[in-house]
């Protein structure tokens, strides 16, 4: 008996070493939930942390009993087990301990139900999140040009320290906005409208968001950013949004690349432009956004061309699936595709 | 037998909460109004006789009587067969007034409801017909009246069924179907204590 | 199956069935009727199922002779009527805030 | 001869492939259950090992995302429906005819039809891999996704008339049980003299009676939505609504959790008292527990469900309901560790997996209350953090407490013992590649990993942790592969094991191991739940009756299996419909008849062949 007791130690100590070591080594992570950049998060993360204590607290401790009294009652040679059938007031007690343990969680839990059904700030910020096949579209009702609406897709810019709601649909398929560090998720049903809880960023900066609910083949790459800035940067982002991009002076590859993009049109929109399709994302400013094709690829020329190329090489498409065409094969040379990349890098805000 | 009724409980409760639950939901197509109240209550009171006939069976079985019993299981079976012609002749009737279970939702789910009650019906008949002939082969007699008994369990099951549904249904459901669909809604959240 | 054969002693003869039959017969005339009447809808949706439930429960106790049976039997179909009832009207409240 | 009702003679010899595929007895079903659970436990864990070589490095393009997607699929469905079910069924047939002191089942061709449809649902589901048509919804396929719309090869209706079969077959063993527990029990057995297997197992029949008509419905309802278009999850445009497959499933989910959770328990709480050499602590309040935790389990469905916007008032009362189900399974677990106080504890391979069943269990019981509160579980739900929980209770649960079965009763089935210092071995290395695997994942869903991602990027921070994960579930592996050594060593050259190698107390103990196909000569009279341990036991074990007068079991019948083959073949034919409608009809309409000629067939046939009879008396 003494070799399992030699063995159980040592293995114990080796698993919390490495428990350790893995969480160190993970807090890095963009989505880390442990480090909270909302209110809304926040408000989670005081109660993450006391029902994970909880469940630690009392996890060790039934571990440890449970030790104890295996090393403790081992069969002894002439040691008869006692023949105990049960005690009722021993039941008793550990059926109303587990409930006191709950209530401490559960009455948190019930105030931080309440508090999202509370009405947000006054100045609260309306947004439409809508879940398209693997790609986020957004609209911010009322912001667009003379009263419409301001579209656009896979880069939520939000001003930093308001209260921002987010109205979530869906187009196709469930799906989930998440996004880990400012507010925790609420699926996109079709056919169902939800509310996602109202959060308020603390500092600008770019947040990772990914959709949680498995919504197909290319499930795993449909992600998007939050880039929260100062409300300044927030409202000369919207201007130059509404304003369109400034013609690119003729002869330049972004020239040739705005005649080319005639062939994108349908399906995508430039707001300000004769390009107004709305089955695509729209691509307003997308200079300045810093990541493509929802979320997966980092906004560089390369990666660009190699997107418009061929979509189906980066992400998985099953045929049949209203997406994107190839256009490498034929329909656009080289030539056009490095012009057509240049032109959507040109649309910035100056 | 009982525990296989318990277990229908479960399988018609789901079947007739989902139709509650979907009731004025749908968008397109005839709904309730399509129902045709006389018939419905004309076919319930064949389903009730029937539920009498078997139970005349059964205590004519009991008391050794064979052609009593014999007759009232062949009568069982032939009302049976008659709720099932108005139930074709229901399905008939709404399909050319365009309701299907394409059509729209109240015909998805009226229609697959009273269609899995109907399979039940027919499966009852086969089992009844069953019955009734092998009381001439001995297999059926005094001694074992427990198969019969069974099957009388599963014929009121049935029945029962059959009440529910008309009665939640097909008069809640056709009684002026618009407004109620907020009533019924609102009578289950208070049950349940929801705001 | 001891138990089941000496219950059958005390079943009801056919003169008791005739008699149920004919309310259960009653009953759906009255709801019938009731349907075709133009009383305030509150009242008449819960006749209609007050109806079916009586007619419902008099089956269930005389033609399929619960009452006669030990209840074992009941319990049998009455735990799950009532897990029934309880997740269709928690289904019923759940669906009713659909956002349209 | 009225004997024959069908066309072929009725089998009688004992021997050969066809006693097995028409046998009756309880003890050749079981064998059959566990040793199909146990090829299914194989093909999912290859399942798995592929997901895991996939996600071990970042971006990596070993797998495409339709395969993974699959895989992730069939993994699920094959562990919870094909591996966790049966096993539990094994130990049902095997043991409740024993345990209770009767002869048989109480509807001995039921019982066969129940794992025939069981086997061909599974062969006809994992069929769909040889079209390349692997379902890839996900093991609970939410309802837009599974449209025909959204779907494009029939890989879907593979699962749905899959599940659709083994439903049916579940769902009538559950029946088969209900009858065999409450009808057939020896004299003197009351039901709180009854061994705790056998409540667990009554619950689960209750569970499976009352859980499977929702998920049969609901399987229906998207039958006829993608054969038949009608829209009950499909048109949002027409008013479905979605969520309505969601409430249908989970209304069938949970309650299906606790059938994968309870025979475990059972076995446990039966081999705790014979390695403690004391009573279970309790008795009734466990098994109270149990049947509190069956009612409650029908009330929690909607915590899968926080995240799809409910709304509060919802999203409290499930989350209540939820922290309320956990205090009687906090119950169990005290109950187990007050019968370790005061034993002498033996550390033999059945008592090791128990321990680790109750140490692993509570553990994943704990990480599932975190998330019973609807805040954690916004930040948890669809990440990795849900996949440790249920992992740490369906495999650390179910799976090591199906291992303490497993090594605790082999001895029974087979008449030879398992050898222990290999079962030693089997359980350490499983313990440890077990919280290798399923530990990190904790953190992984911690730090925002998603569900059912078959790559993620560099600059995630997810990799090194994905690598432990990676090498301990080929531990795991590798701990499986010294279990099929250990069994096939034992199965050819074991030590011949006895009638009580550990002197336990149920009445299963008594009879000879293997047992005779009549298990008890006499039908012993019970005085107390540990018949075997009393002073005055009176189950003195009669010498086996002589040839002559055993008593008389029912014959083999060839029924069942045809039955159950065309209710499959009903299902192949919808599918052949889809692609070419003539042959499909013609399928469904010559497998219905055949089928309604066998139930014809199976309802006229004797239970006792003629021939049986007059050759014995």
């Amino acid at each position: 008996m003494a070799r399992f007791l030699k063995l159980r130690t040592p293995i114990l100590t080796v698993a919390l070493m490495a428990l350790l070591l893995a969480v160190l080594s993970a807090c890095a992570s963009p989505q880390n939930t442990f480090d909270p950049k909302s209110d809304a998060t926040d408000s989670i993360l005081t109660i993450y942390i006391l029902v994970t204590v909880v469940a630690s607290v009392v996890g060790f401790a039934v571990l440890a009993a449970m030790v104890w009294l295996i090393i403790k009652f081992r069969a002894k040679p002439g040691v008869p087990a006692k023949q105990i059938h049960g005690n009722t007031k021993l039941e008793i007690a550990w059926t109303i301990a587990p409930i006191f343990i709950l209530l401490i969680i559960g009455i948190p839990t019930m105030y931080w139900i309440a508090g999202t059904a509370e009405d947000p700030a006054p100045n609260v910020l309306e947004v439409e999140a809508t879940g398209h096949q693997w790609w986020f579209e957004f609209t911010y009702p009322g912001m667009g040009l003379d009263g419409g609406d301001l579209i656009t897709a896979n880069e939520l810019v939000i001003p930093v320290g308001r209260d921002i709601r987010v109205t979530l649909y869906s187009d196709d398929v469930v799906h989930s906005f998440w996004v880990p560090q400012l507010v925790g998720k609420t699926d996109m049903i079709p056919g169902r409208t939800n509310v996602l809880q109202t959060f308020n960023a603390y500092e600008p900066g770019l947040y990772y968001g990914q959709c949680a609910e498995f919504c197909g083949t290319a499930h795993a790459l449909m992600r998007f950013r939050v880039n929260v800035k100062t409300s300044a940067d927030f409202s000369t982002w919207a201007d130059a949004h509404n304003a369109g991009p400034a013609a690119p002076e003729p002869g330049t590859a972004a020239a040739r690349g705005s005649l080319g993009f005639a062939t994108c049109s349908g399906c995508h929109a430039i707001s300000g432009t004769a390009a107004q399709g709305r089955i695509g994302p729209d691509l307003s400013l997308f200079g300045e956004r810093s990541t493509i094709a929802a979320g997966i690829l980092d906004n560089t020329d390369a990666n660009l061309k190699a997107w418009i190329g061929d979509v189906r090489s980066i992400k998985p498409i099953p045929e049949g699936a209203r997406f994107m065409p190839t256009f490498n094969d034929g329909t656009l040379d080289e030539g056009q595709i490095a012009d057509i990349a240049a032109y959507l890098n040109s649309l910035t805000a100056e | 037998m009982w525990a296989f009724l318990g277990s229908d409980v479960l399988f018609f409760g789901t079947l007739i909460a989902t139709h509650l639950v979907y009731r004025g939901q749908s968008v397109s197509g005839p709904t309730e109004n399509i129902l045709d109240i006389p018939i419905t209550s004309i076919s319930t009171f064949v389903l009730l006789m029937s539920s009498l006939a078997m139970v005349l069976a059964l205590s004519g079985l009991q008391r050794g009587k064979m052609g009593e019993a014999r007759f009232w299981l062949a009568a069982t079976a032939l009302l049976g067969s008659v709720f099932i012609g108005f139930q074709m002749y229901e399905f008939a009737e709404f399909a050319n007034e365009g309701l299907t279970p394409r059509t729209n939702l109240f015909g998805s789910t009226f229609l697959i409801m009273t269609g899995f009650h109907g399979t039940h019906v027919a499966i009852g008949i086969l089992w009844l017909w069953s019955l009734f002939f092998a009381t001439f082969n001995g297999k059926i007699h005094q001694g074992n009246s427990l198969e019969v008994e069974i099957a009388g369990l599963y014929w009121h099951f049935v029945d029962i069924v059959w009440i529910v549904i008309f009665g939640v249904v097909y008069l809640v459901g056709a009684y002026g179907a618009e407004e109620h669909v907020e009533e019924a809604g609102h009578a289950a959240a208070a049950i349940f204590g929801i705001g | 199956m001891a138990h089941i054969a000496e219950s059958h002693a005390n079943h009801p003869g056919p003169r008791l069935y005739i008699t149920i039959a004919l309310i259960l017969g009653a009953l759906t005339g009255i709801e019938v009727a009731a349907f075709f009447l133009e009383m305030s809808s509150w009242i008449v949706v819960w006749i209609l199922l007050l109806l079916s439930l009586a007619k419902f429960l008099m089956v269930v106790f005389f033609f399929m002779h619960l009452r006669m049976d030990d209840n074992r039997f009941a319990l049998l179909f009455f735990a799950p009527m009532i897990v029934m009832v309880s997740i269709a009207v928690a289904l019923l409240a759940l669906f009713q805030n659909i956002t349209r | 001869m009225a004997a024959n009702t069908g066309i072929l003679r009725r089998p009688l010899a004992p021997v050969g492939i066809w006693a097995w595929m028409t046998t009756v007895d309880h003890k050749r079903i079981a064998v059959l259950y566990g040793v199909t659970a146990f090829f299914f436990f194989l093909l999912g864990g290859m399942e798995a090992l592929v997901m895991r070589v996939q996600l071990a490095s970042a971006e990596s393009t070993l797998v495409s995302a339709a395969t993974f997607n699959a895989m992730f699929t069939m993994h699920g469905t094959t562990m919870v429906f094909m591996v966790v079910m049966p096993a539990g069924a094994a130990f049902f047939n095997f043991l409740v005819p024993l345990m209770i002191g009767a002869r048989d089942v109480a509807f001995p061709r039921l019982n066969a039809f129940s794992y025939w449809l069981f086997l061909f649902g599974a062969l006809f589901m994992n069929f769909s891999f040889f079209m390349n048509a692997f379902p890839d919804i996900g093991w609970f396929g939410y309802a837009p996704l599974t449209s025909n719309e959204f779907t494009i090869s029939n890989a879907t209706d593979y699962w749905v008339l899959g599940l659709l079969v083994m439903g049916v077959g579940t769902t009538a063993a559950g029946f088969n049980f209900v009858v065999t527990i409450l009808n057939m029990r020896a004299p003197g057995m009351t039901l709180m003299r009854m061994p705790v297997f056998v409540w667990m197992t009554l619950i689960v029949a209750f569970l499976i009676i009352f859980a499977f008509p929702p998920l049969t419905i609901a399987l229906a309802f998207l039958t006829f939505d993608r054969f038949f278009d009608t829209n009950f999850f499909v048109d949002i445009g027409a008013g479905s609504d979605p969520l309505l497959w969601q409430h249908l499933f989970w209304i069938f989910g949970h309650p299906e959790v606790y059938i994968l959770i309870l025979p475990a328990m059972g076995i446990v709480s039966d081999v705790l008292p014979t390695f403690t050499r004391k009573p279970l602590f309790g008795y009734s309040m466990i098994v109270f527990a149990g049947v509190v935790i069956a009612f409650l389990g029908f009330g929690v469905w909607a915590h899968h469900m926080f995240t799809t916007g409910l709304g509060p008032w919802a999203n409290a009362a499930f989350s209540a309901t939820t922290m309320a189900i956990a205090v009687p399974t906090g119950v169990k677990i005290f109950n187990w560790l007050a019968t370790l106080y005061g034993g002498s504890i033996t550390f033999k391979t059945p008592m090791l997996f128990a321990l680790g069943f109750i140490s692993m269990f509570m553990l994943g019981g704990l990480s599932g209350i975190m998330h019973a509160v609807t805040a954690v579980d916004s930040q948890q739900q669809d990440t990795y953090f849900i996949v440790a929980h249920f992992h740490y209770v369906l495999f650390g649960g179910a799976i090591f407490g199906i291992n303490s079965g497993i090594y605790y009763w082999f001895p029974k089935i087979t008449g030879k013992m398992l050898s222990e210092p290999l079962g030693k071995v089997h359980f350490w290395l499983m313990l440890i590649g077990f919280n290798l695997t399923f530990m990190p994942m904790h953190i992984l869903g911690v730090i925002g990993m998603p569900r059912r991602i078959y790559t993620y990027a560099e600059d995630m921070g997810f990799e090194f942790l994905n690598q432990i994960v990676s090498a301990g579930a080929f531990i795991i592996a590798l701990s499986v592969i010294i279990f099929i050594i250990n069994v096939v060593r034992s199965v050819r050259q074991g030590e011949p094991a006895g009638d009580n190698p550990w002197e336990a107390a149920t009445l299963e103990w008594s009879i000879s191991s293997p047992p005779h196909h009549y298990n008890f000569a006499v039908v012993p009279t019970v005085r107390s739940q540990y018949p075997l341990w009393d002073e005055n036991a009176n189950v003195v074990l009669p010498p086996a009756l002589p040839a002559h007068d055993e008593p008389v079991m029912p014959d083999p019948s060839y029924w069942p299996i045809v039955v159950a083959f065309s209710i499959t073949m009903v299902a192949g034919g919808l599918i052949i419909w889809q692609g070419h409608a003539i042959a499909g009809l013609t399928v469904i309409a010559s497998m219905g008849l055949l089928g309604m000629r066998a139930i014809y067939g199976w309802v006229l046939e004797p239970m006792e062949d003629e021939a049986h009879v007059s050759v014995h008396h």
